[in-house]
């Protein structure tokens, strides 16, 4: 098989220009979801089940129906009829971040439900409410168990945002897709994008396991 | 001191504690026995409110802490506990174990908390670890720092859910001792343990559970030398 | 809107839309957007007096923003139909297109009615799509739908499809650019009836007049003849979108 | 907001023969994808590190790069070198395939680790080999460990083969960017699919947490 | 029987143990104490081959198991090991634990293997429980099925790693039963406890070991009563 190295180095520039969106993407949505994940987590885990239900169907929705169709509505329909106008990147952060603000949540309610319940106990005979012990001994604990499953959030957003090509936002995705469009080649522009997120991804997670290892031992 | 009247609690369709009364005085100490699920941990949790009272009252200082209107968090500042697993916070140092109620709940002060906190660590003989973490120290550490972190509530009250069963045997002992010098300064004890010498030593009173009852009790050398229950009996043969 | 205007008086600056991937008329190349409707927006805006400034925003987001009048105009090869008219405002034709059949060398495909039967890869939601609707059924088996032509040249490449239906100029193009493809485009004027593009408006934009004039500026004074030659490598037939205006 | 229930009631034989054919696709998928995953699995724990290299690989491939791109390399570019064609469904189910393998190694081998070390053990002790142990007491109770998260993969890959759309299998996305496409309007189709694809996804964790509290009590 | 010398194990550099020498004559019971950390899982783990030895020699019944010719499968069925966690198998059936490696390793039928986990079933008081699954037993009758399934491939020796302290207290009465008979029908043991009447009672000698090393060894009444060495001293006096 002949690969053009050529039409590689001639899009890199672009691929280039792809990737730090890929990142703005993914880094702008881990934080809104995170906080945005943080609420609704606490939300769903109200011991009233009225108004916990609301969370429970958004982190249902979320979670149970494919991230396209979610891009899909929030750039076609939602982000129009508030904006009146389509903008891919600010669609693109906005169903990501409500995508992984599901996510965040359920790893939120893990976190605070892997805490030993001997700790809450323990404030709670010490003579601490509830939002004592909740804010001084329980989440203190969560956050930091929270750290790993929210990194590999980030890896699977990092994946994800790749959906945002289909409503035309110039990421990594995007520039492949264009490449292809251009030189009708498969091979180099799907490689170059795979290798591309390849070395994001495990990036990432060679630093989340470093800071993993260095949380186990403090 | 401690007033506990028809006591009952159920999880579910299981009734763990049938009708429990009890009295404990001032400066007493009482020790619980009883084979396990006989219903000892949740009775002491009873008493500490960590289990919602399904039936009857208790009594702590003369307040009823099942009445709805008594301030719970207030009563349990005058009760002391101590777990099996030490519930020690493992992401606060050992002094902040200690400080961190006194000033959350009793605004005191991080210097007269600092103060209180290292007083208590020296007469439970560890005011060299005030700035370890709780998972460099040794299980009898552990629970000694517990005891001294309820002790900085300056409770009247103290109970014990087997401190001393998960700890290596070597280890048994530097417990039992700070309980024992507790003990001789006046406190007022609830005990849970399989530690019959502790029990006759230091025991003011024996009570024998099983099957969520109080079967039998006694002064511990009575109780121990002759029992009058055929299940008081049954498991003195097993365990001593 | 996004557009302003000069304290001084001077006109303002247009944001005109597009959808850039419809090479030649309009795509990217290496992430400039250009193409023959990108040059001839420019010259019709320089008649007018206008400047412009031209965005890629995809397909749909085109009727949104002309909609919602968040852009002032926009040009994508987008064919005047009644049915859009209901909802828009078009500029007067300025393209004349019409939907070809691209096949592989030696196809025994020769007209659209060998098409009966075959696979056939269409583009999503444009006209290629409605006529083979039309002609072998809504939705049927043998029909697929790509989201754009790209995917659908790459699957007849590949052999997934038998035929694609896309508009002449992406498809000449597509066939001239790419020889060793051994691809090869058939017309058949009989069924692919002809269709005009126009420059997309907000429903009674006051754009209108003005750049409706400036179209035929652009038309009579050889500019778009020699716009047209250097995207296509052939003449336009003026004579027939003049002819549309009546 | 006008609504139109005509056009989706238009449609409805589509999103029915598209909701058939994701969970055709789904079920191939999940199936080949646990076979290959096992395999992969066990490969990537042989104790010859340049032995599992390969295997590493295969998993850091396909959990590193976009559900996207591999579907678009293997439909475009690997399976017409082998068939000398285009194959959406085929393509579609290898890819989905592949990608839920590498999940379900990983799956396979937290399966086997997460299996108390004191197991081998008391089986080595007993005289029986490292194989023998593997088969009689590692592997039943892993296997049983491994259905609640495989039943998830199985979830992922109901709304990862959303993206089959891209290559034109008629799955149930198709349908929903084939009346978009037609109507241009973008509620309607949109959440059409989403609730469809709601519906499968909660179904099937209904009947995974039933399946799961069974085993439990078992 | 067995001989052990000059048995050495590291984890990394961490040395646990430094140089032991033993010898456990056929039919002897030696008991193994000391304070936790000090090695005695490490070394009942080495005779069974469970960790792979850094240095010394290791002979069961005159086979060198550090010698890799050794087939260390067959010398495992000789020697039996029961551990502080149980360690059944929860998917089987009792009967099934107890019929597994017979079946596996020895080849045995499933009804001369039934035949005989029913007979090792009623040795250790379980014959009602053949049927049920690990799960639903308590502590004492997990750790009693667990002695059976060791016994069941007619091992000459049998290693004890603090059979009872997973234990709840009136359980450990039922377990320690199960082993006195074991030694009263002359099976050679090694046991690590802390369960000091037992070793009295059923002892034949007790090795104290701390930092790795075996600090004194003696008949269990002169090691408890004379304990010569002043780290067995201070360990006794803790836990005694
Ligand atoms: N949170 C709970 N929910 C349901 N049942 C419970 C709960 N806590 C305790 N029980 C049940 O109540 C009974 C008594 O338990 P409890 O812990 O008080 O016994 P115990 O005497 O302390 O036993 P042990 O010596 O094992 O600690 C047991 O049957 C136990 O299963
Ligand atoms: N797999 C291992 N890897 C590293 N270090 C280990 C391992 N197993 C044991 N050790 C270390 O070896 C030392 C001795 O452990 P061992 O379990 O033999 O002690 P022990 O005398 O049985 O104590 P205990 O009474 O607590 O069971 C300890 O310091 C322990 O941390
Ligand atoms: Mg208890
Ligand atoms: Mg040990």
């Amino acid at each position: 098989m002949d690969f053009r190295w050529d039409i590689i180095a001639e899009y890199a520039p672009f691929f280039l220009k792809g990737t730090l969106l890929t990142i703005g993407l993914s880094v702008a949505s881990i934080l809104i979801g995170t906080v945005l994940g943080l609420f609704i987590g606490l939300g769903k885990m109200m011991r009233n089940k009225l108004y916990a239900l609301p969370f429970k169907w958004y982190i249902n929705f979320f979670r149970g129906t494919p991230l396209m169709v979610q891009i899909l509505l929030v750039h076609f329909a939602v982000v129009p009829s508030f904006l009146g106008t389509t903008n891919a990147i600010f669609a693109a952060i906005v169903a990501l971040s409500l995508n992984s603000a599901a996510y965040v949540a359920e790893i939120f309610r893990a976190g605070i439900q892997s805490i030993d319940r001997g700790q809450m106990e323990a404030a709670r005979s010490l003579g601490m409410t509830h939002g004592q012990a909740m804010r001084n001994v329980i989440l203190p604990q969560a956050f930091k168990r929270m750290i790993p499953p929210l990194g590999n959030e980030f890896i699977v957003l990092i994946k994800d945002s790749s959906l945002a090509a289909l409503i035309a936002a110039p990421e990594l995705m995007y520039w492949g897709r264009a490449m292809q469009g251009q030189y009708m080649r498969p091979w180099e522009p799907y490689l170059t994008a795979a290798v591309i997120y390849l070395v994001l991804t495990l990036s990432l997670s060679f630093l989340l396991n470093r800071l993993e290892r260095r949380l186990a031992t403090e | 001191m401690i007033q506990v009247k028809n006591l009952k609690k159920s999880f579910g369709i299981n009734e763990v504690l049938k009708d429990i009364n009890v009295t404990v005085k001032p400066q007493e100490v009482v020790v619980v026995i009883g084979p396990s699920g006989s219903g000892k941990s949740t009775f002491l949790r009873c008493i500490n409110m960590l289990e919602t009272i399904t039936g009857g009252h208790v009594y702590v200082e003369g307040i009823d802490i099942t009445d709805k209107k008594t301030d719970i968090n207030k009563v349990r500042t005058e009760v002391g506990m101590v777990f099996q697993q030490f519930n020690l916070f493992p992401h606060k140092k050992v002094i902040e174990n200690i400080m961190l109620a006194p000033m959350k709940v009793r605004k005191v002060s991080a210097e007269v908390a600092r103060a209180k906190g290292l007083e208590l660590l020296r007469k439970v003989g560890l005011v060299d670890k005030a700035e370890a973490f709780p998972d460099s120290l040794s299980g009898g550490q552990k629970q000694r720092v517990a005891i001294a972190r309820a002790l900085a509530m300056e409770p009247n009250i103290m109970l014990f859910d087997e401190p001393t069963s998960a700890l290596d045997p070597e280890m048994v002992g530097e417990v039992l001792e700070v309980m024992k010098q507790l003990a001789k300064e006046g406190m007022t004890m609830v005990v849970v343990t399989h530690e019959m010498g502790f029990a006759k030593e230091v025991g003011d009173r024996v009570l024998f559970m099983d099957g969520g009852l109080i079967v039998e009790e006694n002064i511990p050398k009575e109780l121990f030398d002759n029992p009058k229950e055929e299940r008081t009996k049954a498991f003195l043969s097993k365990v001593l | 809107g996004t557009s302003k205007t000069n304290g001084d008086g001077e006109k303002k600056t247009l944001r005109v839309v597009t959808d850039a991937a419809y090479a030649p008329l309009e795509y990217q190349d290496k992430g400039e957007i250009v193409g023959f409707d990108i040059d001839f927006i420019k010259a019709v805006a320089k008649e007018a007096g206008y400047k412009i400034k031209v965005e890629h925003v995809g397909w749909d987001p085109i009727f949104v923003e002309i909609k919602g009048k968040t852009a002032d105009a926009a040009i994508s090869s987008i064919t005047i139909d009644s049915k859009r008219q209901q909802t828009y405002d078009f500029s007067i034709p300025y393209f004349l297109s019409k939907n070809e059949i691209l096949v592989p060398k030696g196809s025994s495909i020769k007209s659209t009615k060998d098409l009966e039967g075959k696979k056939i890869a269409v583009q999503n939601g444009t006209t290629g799509q409605e006529v083979v609707e039309k002609l072998f059924g809504e939705n049927n088996d043998k029909l697929k739908k790509f989201e754009n032509n790209n995917l659908a040249i790459l699957e007849l490449k590949k052999g997934g499809v038998d035929a694609v239906v896309a508009d002449n100029t992406v498809i000449e193009t597509y066939v001239k650019n790419n020889p060793n493809d051994n691809l090869d485009f058939i017309e058949d004027d009989a069924t692919f009836n002809k269709e005009f593009y126009g420059i997309l408006l907000p429903k009674g934009s006051k754009l209108k007049a003005e750049l409706d004039k400036a179209v035929n500026k652009v038309l009579d004074n050889g500019t778009y003849e020699k716009l047209y030659e250097k995207w296509f490598k052939t003449k336009p037939d003026i004579k027939i979108l003049k002819d549309q205006q009546k």
